[in-house]
């Protein structure tokens, strides 16, 4: 049965960032040149194929765009100026707003205006909150900072982060429950066994925890930058999710402090390093900004400066008022950060990147079975 | 039949780089011909066709006195007026000159070194026993008319007419139709400039109708021509009346046709109302109105390349002008139409001209959406369902993603290819040239010679020759005209030294030599009761020679005895 | 030994010998059986130089010209192949078989089909076996 | 086709790609367009437009049918890309939609020679008069003698054409001998007729021409007067052996001790400082490379061996430049192209490894009369005693590859290279793949391309032949050329087959574009012509007249001109000889390349337009 291409598709693209991708006349360099691509997964050049015939299905299925980690290679060498790096990236973008449920990231990514919009939304929704909580639930003076009697006490926002990261994280479950479906689940080519989706389940963690693919770009810095800023960032979660209150504590633990300024600088210098790049348009990468982008780097520095001035305020200077009014001020950066960018937008890729490897992987073994004559008969058996 | 005494002849034998020595013995020929009756001196070298190698023969030709040359080479086709230079050079009778062709019948087409090399040998004796009955021949010089014809009055004809009128030089233009400019006339813009054709062709209109060296005959048509180079009559039938005209020289640049769309079946050219051919809408372009049948305005336009060309089943060669007409749709579409959708169909994208490139980046960079089908696998198109938001439906094996699509569409425009006229073989058969298995009007030589024919005084240009766009169906019409013109600045030209000629004596007068000549050039002398042929009009065929009961007429240079000593020489 | 046939090519200069060169400019093999004469049309070949061939003891003579419609002298070729007709008669009248005379129309861009020909009609000859013609009588008329 | 001269016209001027509809002002020349236009009796309304974004045909109707425009005038640099919009407004607006004209032009910096074409271009538009009828120049008195610049094949055939009407040629070669690049070719597509064949005849002829004199090793250094009437400055290089006296016996070359590439062999072999570059040179005799010549860098002292071997005496090294005068009428460039220099596109490998050899290379190797007497071998380590160097050299006796790949647009199509199609490479690689299979009937041979353009007469079918020999045609121009396990492996994507190919190949074929040779800025400076944004000379007109330039007298053809093959070389190269020989023979040199005022074009339109109308 013909699938029916869509001349339009490109436009919708276009929002997302695929301003070039028409220009491609597939000559097939950046398939070739990229280090990533080997079958059955072979991009950029098919990605952006789907996208200019508009075969919105196939390309809604293909796990090759979070194979791609963008070193712009393949844009470099590209003899049309088509920019494949970053119509894959566009491509990325458009995949996290169809694995929404929601259809909010649809909303952020087509509109930098609605995205800002709910991001100081729900700044101001948190600073209310907080500042409610705090006066009336809390300390209920701004004096007080930590300790017993604190504005706003290490327990109750350990509570909220658990309510939020809950609440987020069953969002991104069902989001990837439909990158599931879109990618795996509905494909009728790839049968996939259930034992192959638990044997080979560990590929999650280990892709999200070390980043070893991004490793085989022939540049090493950006996996480097990226790895340091997904350990900083992940340091921070675990401090933040399981020993807020220890970093609390009026007695520093030095432990958590150390891992806490570690995880700070990694994030202050590894944003600023990309604010930088972009700014300058260094690489490829950098050349073409989304405001998505933007938004989340600037938010991100934010959360991490406001995150390290409440601490200097309140242990070194023992501004006790300031830091509280910095600590609030920090949650009004970090909360629409985790609530806009984790399920909705930029975020997410932590979480499809090593799914789609994973997928990737259960397709890959799927398919040489389906290939060799044993998976044939195997495969009227399992029917 | 007496041999001429002591004939002294001197062999060739071309190397051709590796060409023929590879699978001929070259050296092995110049020895055994050392042998043969006549011969005085045999000789093998790299490339006999090179400075060197030319020298070498016209130094043989004086010092050991020769009389009688032998190549062993390439065609005659190729190099026998090279080497009749190299003789001419030395003193000698260019016709005292035979050829042995072992390259192309020889070396080139036969694996086996032994046999070829016996064939070799075989076909270099028959030139030694032949050349020994050659017969010095002189050429002459005939008139040149300076006057031209020029058939077709499109982009092609008007630049040749003009070249030569302004260079002081009369033309007359036959155009079969009412008006002139050919099929430049339907399009609007040119590729891919954008161009105005309208102002490209007034331009050139303007100048022809002005100028006092060219006249122009309008829904005219050759009827008959005679002669030959510089000296033609051509008979032309001007509405009904006859004109004759005196004329040295006649280019040829009677254009194309389209491709009839509707033999594509699957395409549904005439059945559905909404699939239209390129120039169709050039027609849409021209009014303003880009519509379809119903008369509402295309959201999606589709552009299918290569309709009846690159295909198994119509024509095996590329039209060469659509793919960036396509791309010139494009465009244009995008422009009249700003909301609209552009599909473009091809199987490779020819963007060969300068700026072309360029072209198609940009068609690309303005959203058109290029699907690739394969050759021979032509789309096929069909009305849409009721349910579908368009007019059409268009299906392929989309080749660059691999996928069987099928494409919305509201206008489909099919860019048809070029193929000869109808009457492309009634014009060859007037002028006598030849045309290939397509049909197009075969040159003298591609590379040597792409606009002269077979047929001496007859030139082609333009598309009549193969596909061609405007720029290079102009350079071509110019290039006529520097032929023409560099004959008509000699003001005589050289008439080939081979002709027919009667013995009078032994000719009976049963004039059956005059009823097998297709030129009328041999007459008939009531007083002596002989034929007699006219040199000038004879163009060699030999068939009167063939048909002589009395053996009286004599085919030069290809004469019985000739040909005897061929016979036997090869056998 | 296995008899190789000798076959005389007689190719008119327009069509037929412009394929041969075809066929060798594009490197398509046949055997090397026919040696070539070159012509200005088809229709110079007088019937004697078909007798004269056979005489000298060639197993098989070509003639080819354009096709019909193509000559380059209007309807050379179709005067040739009236003459074809009479001259299988008089050739099978001197006891040889007709088929060793073969007419075929050949133009400048058949080197394919030229080559084809010239191994059609050595294979066929090779069949036929060599000519039984000893010695006919001289068809050269003396000047 | 004729212009009422009551006629409300509009006047569009249409901004460059990029520019922005100025407040006040405007880019250079504009204004002086602008004002020029209204003041023009016709013109009832003249408004700005940018190129980008397309204009709403609907919009612009209901402008037309404000101003009750009757016909509308899109002047800019690319007035065409917007006629169909504004044709369609015509029809919206109730108008005759065929009375939309276009004035194109090139505003440049705004200079007063480009202003004032352009409004002479605005004039003749909203007059409805063709621009080129309107500005032809008519000289008299045209000098009968043409000069040649270029001895390849594009200038051969020019100065034949012109020298066979009697008609006095001088052609300057830059080299030591005519032929250009064809005479390097081994077979030319798609008949595999050998180059040589059809070159070496015209060259011989052109050598022996009485009506032709030929300069080699020598350029045009300085060209002064008008269109028919130009005085031309030549510097003849020394060739220090006189080409009369030499026979060319090899005996000079012998002693030489200097051995350097061969620029004809394209490097794959070498030769000495005194030399031919080929066999069938023309003139037939030897030379000196004065960069390379011991007794010329050393000013005479040392070496000198040549001198006491030339039996005829022929050598003169102490010979000294000189610079020639010659009046011609008409002046024709066939400068030709340079190959694109493979070593820019690192990914392939080119000078990294040793059997990557670009197009001139293989086809001096595939040919007859090259180093190897055309067998395809792959280059094998030698130690060079004299240099105590080990280096790569084309042995005739060495191994030959067992598959090769030939990679299409190299240099070509790619907005980091040249983005402009090359023409031939397509063609040519398809005849390098026959070859190769014809000299090696075992081995592997893959083609990696794009789009295969072949347009020409013969050339689809030729593709069709390639196809069926068991050539392996892969769609997707391979990406890199890397080394695995000590092999040379190419890696590129088989698009219509869906799969990443990694082939091992012992010899990759690198079909590289064409490109302006170098001194083609130089050049055009000095002869007073443009180049395009490539850098290739400038026609004055795509359709109109090919081969034309902005400089009346002076014609390009060939290469320079754009990348084109044999058969269009030779064409335009005839067609250009008949410009020149149109004027030689009428004695009137008929130019439209400017020179005239823009109120002297109006007024030559406004008499046009009257005549026109009468037609």
């Amino acid at each position: 049965m013909a699938v029916r291409a869509n001349p339009r598709l490109i436009d919708e693209l276009e929002l997302y960032g695929a301003e070039d991708v028409q220009k491609c006349y597939h000559c097939g360099n950046c398939s070739a040149v990229c280090p990533f691509s080997r079958e059955p997964f072979l991009f950029p050049r098919k990605s952006m194929r789907y996208l200019q015939m508009g075969l919105e299905e196939r390309l809604a299925g293909t796990l090759e765009p979070w194979l791609c980690y963008y070193c712009g290679e393949c844009s470099e060498q590209c003899p049309r100026e088509a920019e494949p790096g970053e119509t894959m990236m566009s491509i990325r973008r458009w995949l996290t707003a169809q694995y929404d449920v929601t259809g909010l990231s649809k909303l952020f990514y087509r509109s930098w205006r609605a995205e800002l919009a709910a991001v100081l939304l729900v700044a101001l929704l948190t600073g209310a909150g907080f500042l409610l909580f705090g006066l009336k639930y809390g300390g209920g003076s701004l004096g007080v900072y930590a300790g017993p009697g604190a504005f706003l006490p290490a327990s109750s926002v350990h509570v909220f982060d658990w309510i939020l990261g809950g609440t987020l994280a069953a969002l991104l479950a069902a989001n990837c429950a439909r990158m599931w479906w879109l990618t795996t689940g509905r494909d009728r080519r790839v049968r996939v066994p259930l034992l192959d989706y638990v044997t080979r389940a560990f590929l999650v963690p280990l892709h999200f925890v070390t980043q070893k693919r991004y490793r085989e770009c022939e540049s090493k810095r950006p996996w480097a930058v990226h790895f340091a800023l997904v350990a900083s960032y992940l340091t921070m979660l675990v401090l933040i999710m399981l020993f807020l209150e220890s970093l609390h504590a009026a007695p520093a633990n030095r432990l958590a402090h150390a891992f806490g300024y570690l995880a700070t600088a990694g994030l202050l210098g590894t944003t600023l390093y990309a604010l930088r790049g972009r700014w300058r348009r260094a690489t490829p990468l950098h050349r073409h900004s989304h405001e998505t982008d933007w938004v989340f780097l600037v938010l991100l520095v934010y959360v991490a400066a406001t995150g390290i001035l409440q601490h200097a305020l309140y242990r070194w200077f023992g501004l006790d008022t300031a830091a509280n009014v910095v600590y609030i001020a920090h949650l009004m950066g970090a909360v629409p950060m985790l609530a806009v960018e984790v399920p909705f937008s930029k975020w997410s890729h932590l979480a499809y990147r090593p799914l789609a490897m994973y997928f990737a992987d259960l397709h890959e073994r799927a398919l040489a079975r389906a290939a060799s004559p044993a998976g044939a008969q195997s495969v009227p058996a399992a029917a | 039949m007496s041999r001429p005494p002591l004939p002294r002849i001197g062999v060739f034998v071309c190397n051709c780089g590796t060409n023929i020595a590879r699978t001929v013995d070259c050296e092995e020929i110049a020895c055994a011909a050392m042998e043969w009756p006549g011969v005085v001196v045999a000789r093998a070298y790299k490339y006999m066709c090179s400075d060197p190698g030319q020298e070498m023969i016209a130094e043989e030709v004086r010092e050991k006195r020769l009389d009688r040359v032998v190549v062993a080479a390439c065609s005659p086709r190729m190099h026998e007026p090279t080497f009749r230079r190299a003789l001419a050079s030395s003193g000698l009778n260019p016709y005292l000159l035979e050829m042995a062709n072992i390259r192309e019948q020889c070396s080139w087409v036969h694996d086996d070194p032994r046999a070829a090399t016996d064939k070799a040998l075989a076909l270099a004796r028959a030139a030694v026993a032949r050349v020994v009955r050659h017969e010095p021949l002189e050429k002459r010089f005939v008139p040149m008319n300076p006057a031209t014809l020029v058939l077709g009055g499109g982009i092609a004809g008007m630049t040749a007419a003009l070249q030569l009128a302004d260079a002081g030089q009369p033309v007359t233009i036959v155009e079969r139709a009412d008006r002139l400019g050919g099929n430049v006339a339907r399009i609007d813009l040119t590729a891919p400039h954008l161009d105005s054709a309208r102002e490209l062709l007034l331009g050139r209109l303007a100048r022809v109708s002005m100028h006092p060296m060219i006249s122009v005959l309008l829904r005219a048509e050759l009827e008959q021509l005679e002669g030959y180079q510089g000296n033609f009559t051509a008979d032309v039938a001007v509405e009904g009346a006859s004109r004759r005209l005196e004329i040295g020289s006649v280019v040829v640049c009677t254009g194309y046709k389209e491709f009839d769309a509707a033999r594509v079946e699957g395409l549904g050219y005439g059945r559905l109302p909404d699939v239209i051919t390129s120039f169709e809408l050039e027609l849409m372009l021209k009014r303003g109105r880009i519509e379809m049948a119903d008369g509402r305005t295309p959201r999606t336009v589709a552009l299918v390349h290569c309709v009846g060309s690159r295909s198994e089943e119509y024509h095996g060669y590329c039209s060469r002008v659509c793919c960036m007409t396509a791309l010139k749709y494009g465009h244009e579409v995008k422009s009249a139409l700003p909301g609209a959708a552009v599909v473009d169909l091809y199987i490779d994208m020819h963007a060969f001209g300068k700026g072309c490139e360029d072209f198609y980046r940009k068609t690309a960079e303005i959203k058109t959406l290029f699907l690739m089908y394969g050759k021979n696998a032509p789309p096929v198109i069909r009305p849409a369902g009721p349910k579908d938001d368009c007019n059409l439906l268009i299906t392929l094996d989309e080749k660059l993603s691999g996928e069987e699509i099928e494409v919305p569409a509201d206008l489909v425009v099919l860019m048809v290819g070029m193929e000869p006229r109808e009457d492309a073989g009634r014009v060859a058969q007037l002028v006598n040239i030849s045309r290939d298995k397509d049909g197009w009007f075969i040159e003298s030589h591609p590379k040597l010679d792409p606009v002269a024919t077979t047929t001496d005084g007859i030139y082609i240009a333009g598309a009549c020759q193969s596909p061609k766009d405007i720029p290079d169906s102009v350079a071509q019409a110019r290039a006529a005209a520097a032929r023409i013109l560099a004959k008509v600045a000699k003001g005589k030209i050289e008439v080939d030294a081979i002709f027919a000629e009667v013995d009078a004596a032994r000719c009976s007068g049963c004039r059956i030599c005059g009823t097998m000549c297709p030129y009328g050039a041999i007459e008939y002398d009531e007083e002596q009761k002989s034929s007699r042929v006219v040199e000038a009009s004879c163009k060699a065929c030999g068939c009167c020679a063939a048909a002589c009961p009395s053996l009286a007429v004599r085919a030069r240079h290809f004469t019985d005895e000739q040909i005897f000593a061929q016979i036997e020489g090869v056998l | 030994m296995a008899f190789e046939p000798r076959i005389v090519g007689f190719l008119c200069n327009w069509c037929s010998y412009t394929g041969a060169d075809l066929a060798g400019t594009s490197r398509i093999k046949y055997p090397p059986n026919v040696r070539v004469i070159r012509t200005m049309c088809s229709a110079r070949i007088r019937p004697s130089f078909v007798l004269k061939a056979l005489a000298e003891g060639a197993d098989g003579v070509l003639i080819c010209g354009c096709h019909p419609g193509d000559c380059h002298y209007s309807e050379g070729n179709y005067k040739t192949l009236r003459r074809q007709v009479l001259l299988k008669r008089l050739v099978a009248g001197y006891g040889i078989e007709p088929e060793r005379v073969r007419l075929e129309w050949v133009s400048a861009s058949e080197g394919q089909r030229f080559a084809e020909v010239v191994a059609d009609m050595t294979e066929r000859i090779r069949r036929l076996g060599p000519s039984r013609v000893e010695m006919l009588p001289s068809t050269r008329r003396a000047g | 086709m004729s212009v009422a001269a009551s006629q409300r016209v509009g006047v569009f001027l249409i901004l460059d790609d990029g520019e922005r509809p100025p407040a006040r002002g405007g880019p250079p020349g504009l204004d002086l367009i602008r004002s020029y236009s209204s003041q023009l009796p016709e013109v009832v309304r003249v408004s700005t437009l940018p190129a980008t974004p397309r204009p709403d045909p609907l919009a612009l109707a209901s402008a037309i049918r404000r101003d009750t425009l009757e016909a509308v005038v899109l002047a800019g640099a690319n007035p065409g890309a917007l006629k169909p919009a504004f044709t369609r407004a015509m029809d919206l607006a109730g108008a005759d939609p065929a009375r939309v004209r276009l004035a194109r032009f090139r505003r440049g910096d705004g200079s007063d020679r480009a202003t004032e074409a352009a409004q002479a271009a605005v004039a003749c538009a909203v007059l409805g008069v063709p621009y080129h009828l309107a500005t032809i120049r008519e000289t008299r008195a045209v000098h009968a003698g043409t000069l040649v610049i270029g001895g390849g094949v594009a200038g051969i055939q020019a100065a034949l054409e012109i020298a066979d009407a009697g008609q006095r040629v001088v052609l300057v070669e830059k080299t030591g001998t005519l032929g250009g690049h064809m005479a390097m070719f081994d077979k030319t597509f798609p008949t595999l007729d050998c180059a040589a064949c059809i070159l070496t005849p015209k060259m011989v002829a052109v050598g022996q021409h009485e009506m032709i004199e030929v300069m080699t090793l020598s350029e045009v250094i300085g060209v002064d007067g008008t269109p028919g009437n130009y005085r031309v400055e030549i510097r003849n290089r020394a060739r220090r052996v006189d080409p009369a006296a030499c026979v060319a016996c090899h005996a000079c070359m012998e002693v030489c001790p200097t051995i350097v590439p061969s620029e004809f062999d394209a490097g794959i072999a070498t030769r000495k400082a005194i030399f031919m570059p080929f066999p069938q040179a023309v003139p037939n005799a030897y030379l000196i490379d004065a960069a390379s010549c011991v007794y010329v860098q050393t000013e005479g002292q040392r070496c000198g061996a040549c001198v006491k071997k030339c039996a005829k005496q022929a050598i003169d090294l102490d010979a000294e430049d000189e610079v020639v005068l010659r009046d011609v009428g008409n002046i024709i460039v066939a400068t030709g192209y340079e190959p694109f220099p493979a070593e820019q596109v690192e990914r392939y490998g080119f000078r990294r490894y040793p059997n990557v050899l670009t197009a001139l290379e293989f086809e001096r190797l595939t040919n007859a009369s090259g180093p190897t007497g055309g067998r395809i071998v792959m280059k094998t380590k030698r130690f060079n005693k004299r240099r105590k160097v080990e280096e790569w050299v084309c042995d005739p006796e060495g191994p030959q590859p067992a598959s090769v790949a030939i990679i299409h647009c190299v240099g070509s199509r790619d907005r980091n290279h040249n983005p402009y199609c090359s023409r031939v490479c397509c063609m040519y690689s398809l005849k390098f793949a026959h070859l190769v299979r014809e000299k090696l009937p075992d081995a592997r041979c893959y083609e990696f391309y794009i789009d295969m353009r072949a347009f020409g007469k013969g050339y689809e079918e030729f593709f069709e032949r390639i196809k069926e020999e068991g050539v392996a045609v892969v769609r997707g121009r391979s990406a890199k050329v890397i080394e695995k396990d000590g092999r040379m492996v190419v890696r590129g994507e088989d698009i219509l087959g869906d799969r990443m190919l990694e082939y091992p190949v012992d010899m990759v074929l690198l079909s590289v574009g064409l490109q302006p040779s170098p001194g083609s800025a130089d050049l055009a400076a000095l002869l007073g012509i443009g180049r395009d944004e490539h850098g290739f000379f400038r026609e004055l007109e795509y359709n109109a007249d090919p081969t034309g330039t902005e400089r009346g007298g002076i014609f390009v053809a060939g290469v320079c001109q754009g990348p084109k093959d044999i058969p269009d070389t030779v064409a335009q190269a005839a067609a250009v000889a008949a410009r020149a020989l149109r004027s030689v023979v009428s004695g009137i040199e008929r130019d439209s390349s400017g020179g005239l005022t823009a109120a002297q074009v109006e007024s030559r339109a406004r008499e046009l337009a009257t005549q026109l109308a009468a037609l």
